[in-house]
């Protein structure tokens, strides 16, 4: 057994529920992703930017798909009780998923893992401003830091990532919360690594960089990294990783973080999702 | 109010249900109150510090799972100073699961672990023996029975054999572990088993091969426990596929004391509470008092009962089926 | 155009697509031309004459069914008087199935049917040997070899040796098979388990228990036919669970030259035409042009390739696995 | 391997088929048993009265259930195109049938088996009246028989017998097609053995029993084939078992018969389900 906790590690990680929450919305994107709203107040109130829901996607003939499927948290409504995920149609438990009518009811089990935190204050005592750069699921995943983080005073620029403008999601959100977007495409051809570190660059020129959050591809990972450690920022990364019990029982969810010198194994789903981003190795 | 306690050896358990190895932890107690559960059997330890397997560990199959997360571990040691402290403080005992990869090894990980705190030692003899070309301990009798002596001499504590379901004739393995000194047997580990992703070709576990567990394997182990439980005199605990309670009161029928629950936990966190209560409410209903009474309570095979169709004529009897009618021979 | 034929041995078969034994008979016919099949494996013979076994003979679990037919049969005169004759008159070639109690009956027997209109005899050592205190002969590696040797010295026909999943080691068995003399492996028969009515508390089946096939038994029999693939030189047929030409193309993948259905027929009779017809499609697909090219086309485990989530910039191609960045040692 | 025959055993062996027919009716027949009519003209040309079909039931997680499910033709409609099933709700299976809907389809395989035969003439060249025992089941199996014994001229009496009057079914159906019927129940008093067999004696004595066919009761078999012994009728039985294949490959369904002075196994689903009254053993 690693990571022994009597007490849950973080305060984030309340008492876990698994309640069978009605979809109240559930509607395409675009043509990849979903979003999907359900009431789950006692969830909602539990639930924190980072965190994550593993979903019992409806199984059908000999009880495919088996596992539960991990779902970030894409809004949180903790008022409302309501809570939105922003989910991309991919294989069996996500096909199962886009069928669910509206008023049908999904288990759901959480909220599971660690959020993000914010980044220290600077040392003149400013709230410091921070660099979310998004793709893919981290579009998802990254999104309800925006408001986190605004509503705790600190300014957001959020390079949002996608093969096509098509595909960029929570671009309007991310405004309407009084964050800067800098929408970034393969189409357009300024995705790649050159331009968004062009980008990184001159936002750390302009002070609004002080700490870095990415989720979603490997290469801003590396890239977030390069950035971080040479102007010694605060930086968090959310990881992804294939998950049977989401509750840090099974250890089939680890991937592998440096410590100091070694490499140690961490299980994505309760000391994460959300890891230092020094710490992480990418895959 | 049904009796749900049941004895284990010189244990007496709550209830007859509890988690298998390797699929409960303490973060469990986040989703509702383990003291409910039988006992505490958690994720097997090791002699040797281990990393586990590569990824992926995990992998989904028609009515089941496959793994091969291995055995990580951070050591006896680790062990003693943090997981005992940790888990002697919840009321429903606590066992452990240990492992080694030989005879020795394992006896000397036995006697360090035989501290307060834990009510029994559950001995996973289905991991390989490296003294015997990495054959599981628990794959042959001669083994079983050399290295359960050796546990036997290690400990006082009750010592929960758990036995592999690949090995070929496991009621010789069950009797060697009795005759070596095991107070009960854990019926069964996963089945070797493996899955291909044809798009990409590739195996879909990291390590090709792993341990294929849940409803798919039900029927398999239920006969084993059903074959070792009429093999010795030691109590059998079931495990492999249970999923409800109906799944439970099969292999209670078949002669288990007890059950362990595993993959129904990832499904359903708080399975093991419904399989609980089903039990305590079948109980109820068929006017059984103590979950005790139906441990081997197997009625002989045959079509009449249920089967017999059609014999519906008001109040008169079935008569015995069609199988006094004929021969049944020649069995193959 | 795919080409379908594969050869086991010095047979060459139209397509890897035949029933397994005891799952298909000349009834099938009336729903569809069983020419199109690969070949034709019918239900085992025995060299006595027998009843087969109690009702109920099979019944209903998660993802498969368990049977305890046992092997009805009018014995080898009827055999040769009447099943040979109508077989052979099918254009797929026809393969029998025998089987003994001892291994010199089993000989005489495999002499007996070695006549023309048989293509290959599939000897079907998963059944007790009397010899061997009932235990079947392909549970061990000895008696293996040594009915193997015997069958090999009564016939040259063809020799495929159909395994039993219920041996501890079976490589070891597919080995000695191999050297006794078989020109194919079948892998495998069913699994032995049982299940339990617990409303009348009775066993399902009234031999207590019975084997195991469909779905369920695939990851189990697929690492079998896996492991079996990589011990001997002689060809592997796989057949366990196979519902979908998916499955087969799983089974060839681990390195079977041709598959068995069996239970898929009981629900839908046609189910090996659409086995033959989505292998033929899935190989135009994917730019097969010879279904035996695939055969043992097993990519590497790792988590690179499908699993790299989130590697998805543009057109970088994915760098290889964390497994490069760990040493994956202390696997158990 | 039993009873080798190249060539079906009988015409009515027709080539089976699997179609997926369309239910165009569904309804309670009274607490336990439901009628569903489908549409599935190729299969209905080909149909027999005792026959039967081998129905997919729908399967739902781990694919229960697992096996086919026979059912008895209830109703022919050769021109319509239609084929009519009685069936009581039991277990897994029916109750899965049970919540198909008009307009769903049923995947069906079929006609299998050997349906009734029709006594030969009188020893003064009439046509042999017949005598029907009903009962549970055999109320839907022995339903068509009526029908094609009245059209081919046979007088028929049929005893119909149930535990209730609410359960007794074809009532009105049987005096339709011309033939007389008798209902008995358990309610009533007048379905034991006794009362049975006195009216099969003033049948006999009325010279309307000159064939016996049952179907659907142990206790009804046993008097029938006392009743065909003493006055040596012609008499045929429909037969029960549980099935895999429905095909006569997997030699699951087997029941004992008398064949002479030995006990054989005859498989139900293709040397039956109809067999000889005298050859029976009941089960
Ligand atoms: C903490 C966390 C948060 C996530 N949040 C989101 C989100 O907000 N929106 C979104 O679209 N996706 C998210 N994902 C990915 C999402 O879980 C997968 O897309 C989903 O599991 C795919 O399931 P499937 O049955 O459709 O695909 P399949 O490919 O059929 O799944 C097969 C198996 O692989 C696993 N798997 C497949 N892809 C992934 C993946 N990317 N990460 C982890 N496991 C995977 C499945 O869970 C399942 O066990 C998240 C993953 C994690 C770990
Ligand atoms: C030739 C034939 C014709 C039949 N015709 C009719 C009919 O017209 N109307 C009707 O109501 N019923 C009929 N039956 C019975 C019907 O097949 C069963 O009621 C049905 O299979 C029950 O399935 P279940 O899943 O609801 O019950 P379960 O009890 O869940 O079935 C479990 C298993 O037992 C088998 N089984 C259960 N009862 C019977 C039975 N009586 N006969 C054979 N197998 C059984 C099932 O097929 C299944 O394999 C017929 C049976 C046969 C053999
Ligand atoms: C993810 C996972 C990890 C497991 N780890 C262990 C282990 O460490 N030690 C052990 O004895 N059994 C281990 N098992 C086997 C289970 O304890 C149990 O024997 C098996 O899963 C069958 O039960 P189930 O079908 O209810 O899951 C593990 C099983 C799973 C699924
Ligand atoms: C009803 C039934 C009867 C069987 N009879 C035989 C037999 O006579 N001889 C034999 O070698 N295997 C027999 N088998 C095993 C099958 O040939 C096959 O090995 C097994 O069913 C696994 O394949 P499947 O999962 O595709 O059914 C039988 C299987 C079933 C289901
Ligand atoms: S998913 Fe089980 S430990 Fe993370
Ligand atoms: S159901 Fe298969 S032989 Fe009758």
């Amino acid at each position: 057994m690693q990571a022994m906790h009597a007490v849950p590690p973080q305060p984030d990680s309340l008492p876990v529920l698994e309640e069978r929450a009605e979809i109240l919305r559930h509607e395409a994107v675009n043509g990849e992703y979903r979003l999907m709203q359900v009431a789950a107040p006692d969830q909602a109130r539990r639930a924190r930017a980072g965190q994550f829901f593993h979903l019992l996607c409806p199984q059908d003939d000999v009880l495919k798909p088996f596992f539960r499927r991990p779902m970030s948290i894409y809004a949180i409504d903790a008022e409302g009780g309501r809570i939105s995920f922003l989910y991309k149609v991919t294989g069996t438990g996500t096909k199962a998923l886009a069928k669910l009518g509206i008023g049908e009811r999904l288990d759901m089990l959480g909220p599971l893992g660690i959020g993000f935190s914010l980044p220290p204050d600077t040392a003149t005592g400013h709230k410091t401003p921070i660099v979310i750069l998004a793709r893919g699921v981290g579009l998802a995943t990254l999104a309800p830091l925006v408001g986190l983080a605004r509503s705790a005073g600190h300014a957001v620029t959020a390079i949002l990532s996608a093969r096509s403008p098509a595909l960029l999601m929570s671009l309007e959100e991310t405004r309407a919360a009084g964050a800067e977007a800098i929408a970034v495409t393969d189409a357009q051809g300024n995705s790649d690594t050159g331009h968004v570190a062009a980008l990184l660059d001159d936002l750390h020129a302009k002070g609004r960089m002080g700490a870095l959050y990415t989720c979603g591809s490997n290469r801003l990972l590396k890239l977030a990294q390069a950035h971080a450690a040479r102007h010694a920022l605060f930086g968090e990364v959310a990881m992804e990783q294939q998950m049977a019990c989401g509750l840090g029982m099974c250890f089939c969810c680890v991937r592998a973080f440096r410590e100091g010198d070694a490499t140690v194994h961490r299980r994505v789903c309760c000391e994460g999702p959300v890891f230092a981003l020094e710490e992480a190795l990418g895959w | 109010m049904v009796d749900l306690s049941v004895d284990i050896g010189r244990l007496r358990l709550a209830n007859p249900v509890m988690p298998a190895s390797g699929t409960f932890a303490h973060e469990l107690a986040q989703v509702f109150d383990v003291d409910r559960l039988g006992a505490l059997v958690i994720k097997t330890v090791t002699a040797d510090k281990r990393i586990g397997n590569p990824t992926p560990r995990v992998a989904e199959v028609p009515g089941g799972m496959l793994n091969s997360i291995g055995i990580p571990c951070k050591g006896p040691e680790h062990f003693l100073a943090e997981t005992v402290p940790l888990y002697s403080a919840f009321k429903a005992p606590f066992v452990a699961s240990i492992s080694a990869n030989t005879p020795d090894e394992f006896a000397r990980l036995c006697e360090m672990v035989s501290v307060p705190g834990i009510s029994a030692i559950e001995v996973n003899i289905s991991c390989p023996n490296i003294e015997d070309d990495g054959r599981a301990f628990a794959m042959r009798p001669e083994p079983t029975l050399a290295v359960m002596r050796k546990l036997r001499a290690a400990s006082d504590l009750p010592l929960w054999a758990k036995l592999t379901p690949n090995a070929g004739e496991i009621q010789e393995v069950a009797q060697a572990a009795e005759a070596g000194g095991a107070d009960a047997l854990v019926v069964a580990n996963t089945i070797l088993a493996m899955s291909i992703d044809i798009t990409s070709r590739k195996p879909s576990l990291g390590k090709v091969m792993g341990g294929l567990s849940g409803p798919a394997v039900k029927p398999i182990i239920l006969r084993m426990a059903y074959q070792c439980a009429r093999s010795v005199t030691i109590p059998v605990i079931g495990c492999g596929g249970i999923m409800s309670a109906e799944d439970a009161i099969e292999y209670m029928l078949a002669g288990c004391s007890a059950v362990q629950v595993g993959t129904a936990t990832f499904i359903h966190p708080s399975a093991m509470l419904d399989v609980i209560a089903g039990i305590e409410a079948w109980c109820a209903q068929n006017g059984v008092a103590r979950v005790s009474d139906i441990v081997g309570d197997l009625a002989e095979a045959g079509d009449e009962g249920a089967r017999n169709w059609g014999a519906d004529m008001g109040t008169e009897k079935p008569k015995s089926g069609q199988a006094g009618a004929i021969n049944w021979e020649g069995v193959a």
